[in-house]
């Protein structure tokens, strides 16, 4: 076969940038100082989570380690509680509870919203898509607490009720965004193209489409991220938090009735590092839409 | 000759984006008498828009900016205007109509309603006045049953029926100028030659000067009186447009002449291109921009840049066509 | 006529829905859920004495006949009474949700109108500092724990240890007067908080919007930034805005807050969900989530009647 | 060469329009109704209309991207309309389309390479390392060079995307491209190259296309055949240089008339057609054109007009207007 | 206050605003298991016996009955003749809509209830069993046309009460709020809703209740009498710097309206008390002790306090303690004896693992008294000279025995930590937690399992699932057989029990006490009893709270949470015009 058409140029000789998308994305955020900064916070945070979780450090958080309150020492560097447990380790033990909340339901909760809400979108008027809207309805009509409770019960004794509550929640949002989303992206001609190739469904679905909805997906991880471990805090409050361990909602709702004794320190450890890793993911959450946000991104 | 309304000297746009600054515009210097239709045309990304905008300082900020050169219309500069008195300007003395009808209109209030805004912006007009003034526009632009349109939104007019309702609301303030952004290219042959026809019955009627931006030159022949060439930020060739049809001199706008695909000739094997393709706005070569592709290429076209040397009729190339 | 028909047609889409709501939640919370039994047996109870109380709750029925009861209960509008204090349970939600609602109104009101607001100012200055300063602190409300808010303002607002100024909890609403003094330090703290979160909702659907197409043509006109933003560009942003608000409104109303009703003490039905959670107390967690459903429902039909309100493009489908 | 590739017969489209409790149909979108044509192998069929008469409804709908309310599509003589998924497969092969907007119909977060490889796996051609000798062959037909295989659409010119939305449709060596509108995004340089690229491909391989255009330049450039369309229906059609040289229905001489010629000295006589562009939700009865047409008699307004040779006219050359019964 | 003014609909009435730090869910007195219903219920119905209002010990007085009661020589029948006169409030359920006399036959009636499953009774355990007839009763179908043999009005205003055994606490059980009066129209009346609507013949009636608070309002038909301070057990040593001195030979009631808060959340609390005039009496928050004491032994409140504040403190009647499940195989009794002998050694090794002075000092403003065995300090029958070794901790002791027993980190059971949701309960669970650590338990065997309403824990305890049972008791009566009875084998699960101690010889003792008057020999016999339980290694006993209550100073009181409750409430005097104020001490009675 010959090559036609030899008064064109070979393609890409003086093209500006090969970056893709993703790189272009990345090289957007280095150059976003308040995204650095917070996504070098957020995984200040993830070391602090690994040594936890490798035993590294905060391995006496269950300890009697001193007395009642005492107050800030070089011994205790954020005093202790009432009944004298070294508040730092458990502050420190916490962020790894944070992250495994805050993961697990961030990414199963988006993956499962962005699968549903895509199916959904994509069929859209068909009865799985009524299906699929009717269970978001559902679920969107029980008061969430509510709902965690009954979770909580139904699965009775079961460390990740909590998780699995949220989970069941939290997809929705993303669900009814990759929706909306999907319904705006199949009309888009490469859909169609995908068609007149005899792409299968579920390949021109999970390949073409969903990836598409990824700025969506991403942010909306980030939230839901921030909104666990947020919901964690209340839920620990009303009694239906982590099992084992340690959490910075406990440590708030401890030091609830603490605070009235002119004893900070349980909350003041918990919500400076609460509002560390919270604040720090919602910058980063910004500079990361605003990195791969495709109006800027794709102009050429 | 008149005076010029619109002097434009020098004008250079930037944007940031993520490689470097790109300068979408660089060194444009045209002027636009009362009352004239000028073409715009050029390839695609050559900056046509962008010098659109920037007349009525609409340049998107940040990431653009307007890095030099003057605007002069009315006596005064409309770089240095404040964003106040740029308002003021807008619509009342100089309009725009941009591409896409669909969108550029906003979908949620009545066709009405816009106008009546607009109306009201620049006319001291009570709002029953400023309807019938609006039904009038309407009507003047071909719209038929303005009365019953002018309470429809957006969504249920055709494309041709909303590129005049934008014509009649740029209109209806009585500019000087008129910058029509490729006003029909999404519209067939038929509407495309209404909406034409409005244009220049208007213009005539309101004694107003229009820029006509666009990429078909059976266009720009049929409705202007002068065309400027725009080849990568800069204008390569400006002249009336029977000259510049007939004896084009700068090789691009050869090029581009030739391009054209035409009826009832004979068909030809292969259509004529220019070879080669538009160079990055971030690596431009020293001389020429159009060196690269240019048959008629000098050893000096890649080492300086040429200049436009007239203002009514001249090409920025050291060795054109000969006339 | 079509609008009619469009409700009925909705309504009739509503049921499903409902079905599916009181279904799940009577499976998890009623058959799986909370055994109220041992809250009502004595300190000393015999075998006999459980089975009998088993009896009276209707615990030893097969599930199939109580969500069949269940069902009837709705159809009937006869939600039965307390499983703790024998109280009607209708009663008892005509009692708090006003309640409720009053106390919950002006915080979702204000919230959403100051994010509204914000979120414009923010748009505006979109990427300098006024912008960047509300997005700040739209993260700073977001970031802090709403249970520190609230004791927080009430430290600040209404002990002894504070400005004292309002009471610190309760509810002796008897006057307009007694209404702004018991609701102002809740209203705060429920501002403080949802004011991050919709700030930054509403700055990003008006960001979205002012990158259309109708924003530079208004422009090109010379539409002044003022109306441009509050006219042109809200009108077109209302759809989020609407779904946004319209559909925390079964929330704002029947759920009440329940932090807010338990540290401030006041009697709604945040408050009352929240007990009957903790205690099992069937009837009213059955007649809640009900309640929920329908009021999604309503609120479904009454939002799609909205968009075509706001958005003549869309047409009721 | 006067093997028939592909036929159309009576093919109608209709869109429902749904309302009431129910969601019951109460009005049809009759975006196309009742389409004949004809293309032979190795040739160009041009169609041109106002926008919004049916014309990409019609090329879908060739492709079964839609499913056809009503008529028969034939590809080699089998009926393709009737086919289920999978007997629909090896026609899928031989049929592909070039769509009008070159960045639209490129998945944005796909590799040209991944792009390219699609259809190949899909359709099990060659091993898996012919695949990737194919994919580098497909760029090259279109005139780009290998560096521009792990790239991402949005890195490409608009002409260079188009081209890779050729290379696409080319991967399965179809024998029917329908191109909708593949041109007019560009300018005409640009325009010219992919054109010129149209017309190799067309003769190296015996490709035949389909080609929908607003240009009535280029589709006298590309096409063997042009066809014009109005509210769904063909109303006239013939081979190119009988349509451009004598156009016979009204419709089409105003399209003629209108076409802005590249040429300042040349007088303009154009046809303005008055009236609104009826809506395909209810047309107008008798000859969908009658209402803006200058030469409208009683008749077309109640009778509806067939396509017929007129007198005089080439062999093929067919019109459906009552000016020539 | 500057807090929403003063109530223009209060102005000149003497309201006293009482704090309670829960809500009750029913005022049928059929359903009064709490304190916080039995605050109220024992205050809007009249009940046969009261305490009295100021002795300590605790001491009975008649109350709707004329007289203590005459007891048959062999102490089986009980015969009460009530106070004619008395009338239950007006009340639509009546008739002609005014409230009828109380008479024997309504006592009777209120009884019964409790063995009438409809009403979801509570309170049978007091008498099932001792009263004759009542099981009978109940398996006819409750029939209250028909009562029992037991339970028989004489005549309208006598009562008699037919025992099956001596049953020395009765006269106890008739001072509590189940057995309160109720009339059978109104129970009729307002059906499932009775609960809400108390229709009573005590010293107040209720205007109005939510789970917020509840407004009373004195029922002036009541019989109120002259205060006679020396007849309600005034001890002026104790009870003088009170004031309520000037309340003697007054007579009640000193308030036109009683508020009852109903405040969960301390800090709430104790911001609306320290706030002013809004509530009059509060709890001292744990976590405040140290701010707002100046001293804890005597209490003495810090000086920024004590001008405005009265301040008593008051040992708890109950204790809080851990008791093993003893069916628990892994804990308690085991087929194979020696197994049996190791868990025995297992169990005594964490009772001296367990630290009650710092439980007391963590969570009891160290003011909690710690006791051995379960005969709490508040009854006559405690012994205070009981050894303290098996409340004392000692770690290495605590491991010797298990080293000795062949315990190791490995083959230790898992111990199931049961509990409610909340701070406290974890935070008690943590630090048991570390205290069994430092006996060498790992901490992943000590498992905690939450549990979100107390129903599913009480549920668990009741089916015998759990270990270790977690929990406090309130002493229904000042009487050691209230808390004996826990161990008592015949009581195993589901009854209360819940440890399922189960000792032969345990149950005979319980079984000669619980026939005997309070004598030298019963208490032998219940502190014999308490040192088995001791020895057996069977619970981690014992800590009773001390409660600290604060009241302003313009109120005149001398409040109790215990076992008095709400008995109090109708003495309760306020700074007003009726005089009471000019004879206290003007020096006190300064606020803000
Ligand atoms: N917001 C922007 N940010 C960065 N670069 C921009 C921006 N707007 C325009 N440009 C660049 O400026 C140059 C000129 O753009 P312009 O829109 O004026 O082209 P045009 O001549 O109107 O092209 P077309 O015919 O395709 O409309 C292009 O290279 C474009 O990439
Ligand atoms: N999915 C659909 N549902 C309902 N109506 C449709 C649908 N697709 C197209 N139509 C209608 O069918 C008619 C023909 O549309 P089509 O896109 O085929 O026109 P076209 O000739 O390609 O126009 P253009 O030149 O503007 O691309 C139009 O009126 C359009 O509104
Ligand atoms: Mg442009
Ligand atoms: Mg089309």
């Amino acid at each position: 076969m010959s090559t036609v058409a030899e008064e064109l140029p070979a393609a890409g000789a003086d093209d500006a940038g090969s970056a893709s998308l993703w790189s272009k994305g990345l090289y957007k955020f280095r150059r976003d100082r308040t995204g650095m900064w917070s996504l070098a916070v957020v995984l200040a945070y993830v070391v602090i989570a690994a040594g936890v979780w490798l035993g590294f450090w905060a391995t006496g958080w269950a300890d009697l380690a001193g007395g009642k309150w005492e107050p800030v020492s070089a011994q205790h560097w954020f005093g202790t509680n009432i009944i004298g447990q070294d508040i730092f380790d458990r502050a420190i033990y916490s962020t790894k509870t944070s992250f495994e909340v805050g993961l697990v339901v961030a990414v199963l909760a988006t993956v499962i919203g962005a699968v549903l809400g895509a199916v959904a979108g994509f069929f859209s008027g068909s009865w799985l898509d009524e299906v699929i809207l009717w269970l978001m309805g559902v679920l969107d009509s029980i008061p969430f607490l509510l709902f965690v409770a009954a979770i909580a019960y139904t699965l009775q004794g079961n460390p990740y009720s909590m998780h699995i509550a949220m989970i069941v929640t939290f997809w929705i949002t993303a669900g009814r965004l990759v929706r909306g989303e999907v319904i705006k992206l199949k009309e888009m001609e490469y859909v169609e193209a995908g068609h007149a190739l005899g792409l299968p469904e579920f390949t021109i679905i999970f390949r073409h489409i969903l990836p598409n909805t990824s700025h969506i997906l991403l942010v909306q991880a980030t939230i839901t991220f921030v909104a666990a471990i947020k919901s964690e805090v209340i839920l620990s409050f009303l009694g239906l938090g982590v099992k084992d361990g340690m959490s910075w909602g406990l440590m708030i709702s401890e030091s609830s009735q603490e605070v009235l004794a002119g004893f900070f320190n349980n909350f003041l450890a918990a919500s400076a590092l609460l509002f560390g890793l919270v604040m720090a993911f919602n910058l980063f959450s910004d500079a990361l839409q605003d990195a791969l946000d495709p109006r800027t991104v794709s102009e050429s | 000759m008149t005076e010029p309304l619109l002097r434009v000297r020098d004008l250079a746009v930037e944007f940031d984006t993520e490689q470097g600054v790109v300068r979408a515009v660089d060194g444009v210097s045209f002027d636009i008498y009362p009352e004239e239709t000028v073409g715009l045309v050029g390839e695609s990304g050559c900056g046509k828009t962008v010098t659109g905008l920037s007349l009525l300082g609409l340049i998107p900020q940040p990431p653009g900016r307007i890095a030099g050169g003057s605007i002069e219309f009315g006596g005064r500069d409309l770089v240095q205007t404040s964003e106040d008195e740029m308002r003021e300007i807008r619509g009342s003395d100089i309009s725009m109509i941009f591409q896409e009808p669909m969108t550029a209109l906003n979908p949620v209030f009545t066709i009405g309603t816009q106008m009546v805004d607009v109306l009201r912006l620049h006319k001291p007009l009570s709002a029953a006045q400023a309807r019938r003034e609006a039904i009038d526009m309407l009507g003047h632009v071909g719209i038929p049953a303005p009365a019953r349109r002018i309470e429809e939104y957006p969504h249920q007019l055709s494309g041709g029926q909303r590129q005049r309702v934008m014509i009649a609301m740029a209109l209806s303030c009585g500019p000087k100028l008129l910058v029509a952004d490729e006003p029909t290219t999404a519209l067939d042959v038929t509407t495309q030659a209404q909406v034409l026809e409005q244009i220049n019955k208007l213009q005539e009627e309101f004694r107003m000067a229009v820029i006509l931006v666009t990429h078909d030159l059976g266009v720009v022949a049929e409705t202007c009186r002068r065309a400027m060439v725009m080849y990568c930020g800069k204008i390569v060739e400006t002249a009336p447009i029977e000259e510049l049809f007939a004896r084009p001199r700068h090789p691009y706008t050869m090029g581009l002449l030739n391009s054209i695909p035409r009826i009832h000739e004979q068909r030809p094997e292969r259509l004529p291109v220019i070879p080669g393709r538009v160079p990055d706005l971030l690596h431009l070569p020293p001389g020429c921009r159009f060196a690269a592709r240019c048959e008629r290429v000098l050893d000096r076209c890649r080492a300086e840049q040429p200049e436009l040397s007239g203002r009514d009729s001249a090409a920025a190339c050291f060795n054109p066509e000969p006339a | 006529m079509e609008l009619l028909q469009y409700s009925l047609r909705k309504i009739a889409t509503g049921i499903p829905l409902v079905i599916g709501v009181t279904l799940i939640s009577f499976l998890l919370m009623v058959y799986f859920g909370p055994d109220k039994t041992y809250e009502l047996v004595g300190k000393n109870p015999t075998a006999e004495q459980i089975a009998e109380v088993r009896a009276e709750l209707g615990y030893d029925q097969p599930v199939a006949v109580r969500y069949l009861d269940y069902l009837r209960e709705l159809v009937t509008l006869d939600l039965g009474f307390s499983d703790s204090t024998g109280e009607r349970v209708s009663a008892i939600l005509a009692r708090t949700i006003p309640i409720s609602a009053a106390v919950a109104l002006p915080g979702f009101i204000l919230g959403n109108l100051f994010g509204v607001l914000l979120g414009l100012f923010a748009a505006f200055y979109r990427g300098v500092w006024p912008d960047k300063f509300i997005m700040a602190a739209a993260a700073i409300g977001m970031s802090i724990s709403f249970l520190i808010v609230i004791i927080a303002f009430q430290i600040l607002l209404s002990s002894s240890y504070g400005l004292n100024l309002f009471p610190v909890r309760g509810w002796d609403v008897h006057s307009i007067g007694d209404y702004v003094l018991y609701v102002t330090v809740p209203t705060l703290a429920t501002v403080f908080v949802a004011l991050g979160y919709n700030t930054r909702f509403y700055r990003s659907v008006i960001v979205e919007e002012t990158t259309r197409d109708y924003v530079r043509t208004a422009r090109a006109f010379g539409m002044p930034a003022g109306p441009l933003y509050y006219k042109l560009i809200l009108k077109n942003c209302m759809i989020p805005i609407i779904t946004r608000i319209m559909f925390s409104i079964p929330f704002v109303v029947i759920s009440g807050s329940l932090l807010i009703e338990s540290y401030f003490g006041i009697p709604g039905v945040g408050k009352v969900t929240y007990d009957a959670i903790v205690t099992g107390d069937q009837p009213i967690l059955k007649a809640v989530v009900a309640l929920t459903a329908v009021l999604l429902v309503a609120v479904q039909l009454l939002t799609d009647i909205m968009y075509r309100w706001v958005d003549p493009r869309v047409a009721l489908k | 060469m006067s093997d028939v590739l592909l036929q159309v017969r009576e093919l109608k489209k209709y869109f429902p329009v749904r309302g009431g409790l129910f969601r019951r149909t109460q009005a049809q979108v009759r975006a196309v109704d009742g389409v004949d044509l004809e293309l032979q192998a190795g040739q160009t069929y041009g169609l041109v209309g106002e926008s919004g008469c049916g014309k990409s409804t019609l090329g879908r709908a060739i492709l079964r991207l839609h499913d056809p309310t009503g008529g028969q599509v034939l590809l080699d003589g089998t009926d393709i309309t009737q086919l289920d998924r999978q007997a629909l497969m090896p026609y899928r092969r031989r049929m592909q389309m070039i769509f009008q907007d070159p960045y639209a119909s490129l998945s944005p977060r796909r590799t040209v390479a991944q792009t390219l490889r699609e259809p190949l796996d899909l359709h099990r051609i060659g091993t898996p390392a012919e695949r990737d000798e194919r994919v580098r062959e497909l760029l090259d037909v279109v005139g780009m060079g290998p560096r521009a295989l792990n790239r991402y659409p949005h890195e490409f010119s608009g002409g260079q995307r188009q081209r890779i939305g050729i290379a696409r449709a080319l991967a399965l060596d179809p024998s029917l491209i329908v191109a909708d509108e593949p041109v007019s995004a560009l300018d005409v340089s640009v325009q010219s190259q992919v054109l010129n690229l149209v017309a190799d491909l067309q003769r190296e391989r015996g490709i035949s296309f389909l080609f929908i255009a607003h240009d009535l330049a280029v589709i006298q450039h590309v096409s063997n055949v042009v066809g014009v369309m109005y509210l769904g229906k063909i109303v006239e059609s013939g081979s190119a240089s009988a349509v451009y040289r004598g156009p016979k229905h009204p419709y089409t001489k105003a399209l003629m008339s209108a076409i802005p010629v590249p040429d300042p000295t040349r007088g303009r006589s154009r046809i303005v057609l008055e009236g609104d562009v009826p809506s395909p939700r209810n047309p107008p009865p008798g000859c969908p054109f009658h209402p803006r047409c200058p030469q409208a008699m009683d008749r077309c307004r109640s009778e509806v007009p067939v396509l017929k040779r007129p007198a005089g006219a080439e062999t093929g050359h067919v019109v459906s207007c009552h000016l020539y019964d | 206050g500057s807090n929403g003014g003063p109530d223009p609909e209060l102005a000149g009435l003497r309201v006293y605003h009482h704090s309670a730090d829960g809500a009750p869910t029913s005022l049928d007195p059929a359903q009064s298991a709490t304190a916080y219903a039995n605050l109220v219920v024992i205050n809007a119905y009249d009940t046969l016996y009261s305490y009295k209002y100021l002795a300590r010990p605790y001491e009975l007085k008649p109350n709707l009955a004329a007289a203590m009661p005459e007891i048959s020589d062999d102490g089986l029948v009980y015969t009460v003749q009530l106070k004619p006169g008395t009338r239950f409030i007006d009340d639509p359920a009546f008739p002609d809509g005014k409230g009828r006399e109380v008479v024997a036959s309504d006592v009777v009636y209120s009884i019964l209830r409790h063995f009438d499953p409809t009403v979801r009774p509570q309170g049978a355990w007091l008498w099932q069993g001792r009263v004759a007839g009542l099981e009978e009763w109940k398996a006819a179908g409750s029939d209250y046309d028909r009562p029992p043999d037991g339970l028989r009005a004489v005549d309208r205003y006598t009562l008699d009460i037919r025992l099956e055994a001596p049953y020395p606490q009765l006269l106890y059980t008739l001072a509590m709020g189940y057995s309160a009066v109720v009339p059978r129209e109104a129970v009729d009346y307002y059906g499932r809703e009775f609960g809400l609507r108390p229709v009573g013949s005590g010293p107040f009636r209720v205007t109005s209740y939510d789970t917020a608070r509840i407004v009373l309002e004195p029922n002036r038909n009541w019989r109120w009498r002259p205060v006679d301070l020396a007849e309600e057990g005034y001890d002026p040593d104790t009870q003088a710097f009170t004031g309520i001195a000037a309340i003697d030979g007054q007579t009640p009631p000193f308030v036109d309206r009683l508020m009852i808060s109903f405040i969960t959340d301390s800090a709430a609390r104790w911001n609306s008390f320290t706030k002013g005039n809004e509530i009059q009496y509060a709890g001292v928050p744990v976590e405040l002790v140290d701010r707002v004491l100046a001293s804890k032994n005597p209490v003495r409140l810090a000086p920024k306090y004590e001008a405005r504040y009265q301040v008593v403190s008051d040992i708890e009647a109950g204790f809080v303690y851990s008791a093993f499940n003893m069916a628990d195989e892994d804990f308690g009794y085991h087929p194979d004896p020696e197994q049996q002998a190791r868990n025995r050694v297992l169990r005594c090794a964490m009772i001296r693992g367990f630290d009650w002075r710092r439980r007391n000092d963590s969570f009891y403003f160290d003011l909690g008294v710690v006791f051995p065995g379960v005969i709490p300090p508040v009854v006559p029958e405690f012994d205070p000279d009981l050894s303290l070794d098996s409340v004392t901790r000692d770690v290495a002791g605590a491991k010797r025995m298990l080293a000795e027993a062949g315990w190791t980190a490995d083959n230790l059971p898992t111990m199931t930590y049961g509990s409610v949701g909340g701070v406290r309960s974890r935070q008690f669970y943590e630090q048991f937690r570390a205290w069994m650590m430092e006996i060498g338990y790992p901490r992943e065997k000590i498992v905690l399992k939450q549990f979100a309403t107390f129903g599913d824990l009480n549920k668990q305890w009741r089916e015998s699932r759990l270990p270790l049972i977690s929990a406090g008791w309130g002493l229904d009566y000042p009487d050691a057989e209230n808390t004996l009875q826990l161990f008592y084998g015949p009581n195993g699960a589901p009854g209360s029990n819940s440890s399922n101690y189960n000792n032969p010889e345990y149950d005979v003792l319980y079984e000669q006490a619980a026939v005997l008057l309070p004598s030298p020999e019963r208490t032998r016999i219940y502190r014999r009893m308490n040192q088995m339980l001791i020895d057996d290694c069977v619970a981690v006993t014992g800590l009773s709270r001390t409660r600290i209550a604060v009241w302003h100073r313009e109120v005149l009181m001398y409040p109790s949470a215990n076992i008095v409750g709400g008995f109090f409430l109708p003495f309760v005097a306020l700074a007003g015009d009726n005089g009471i104020l000019e004879r206290a001490e003007p020096a006190r009675l300064t606020l803000n």
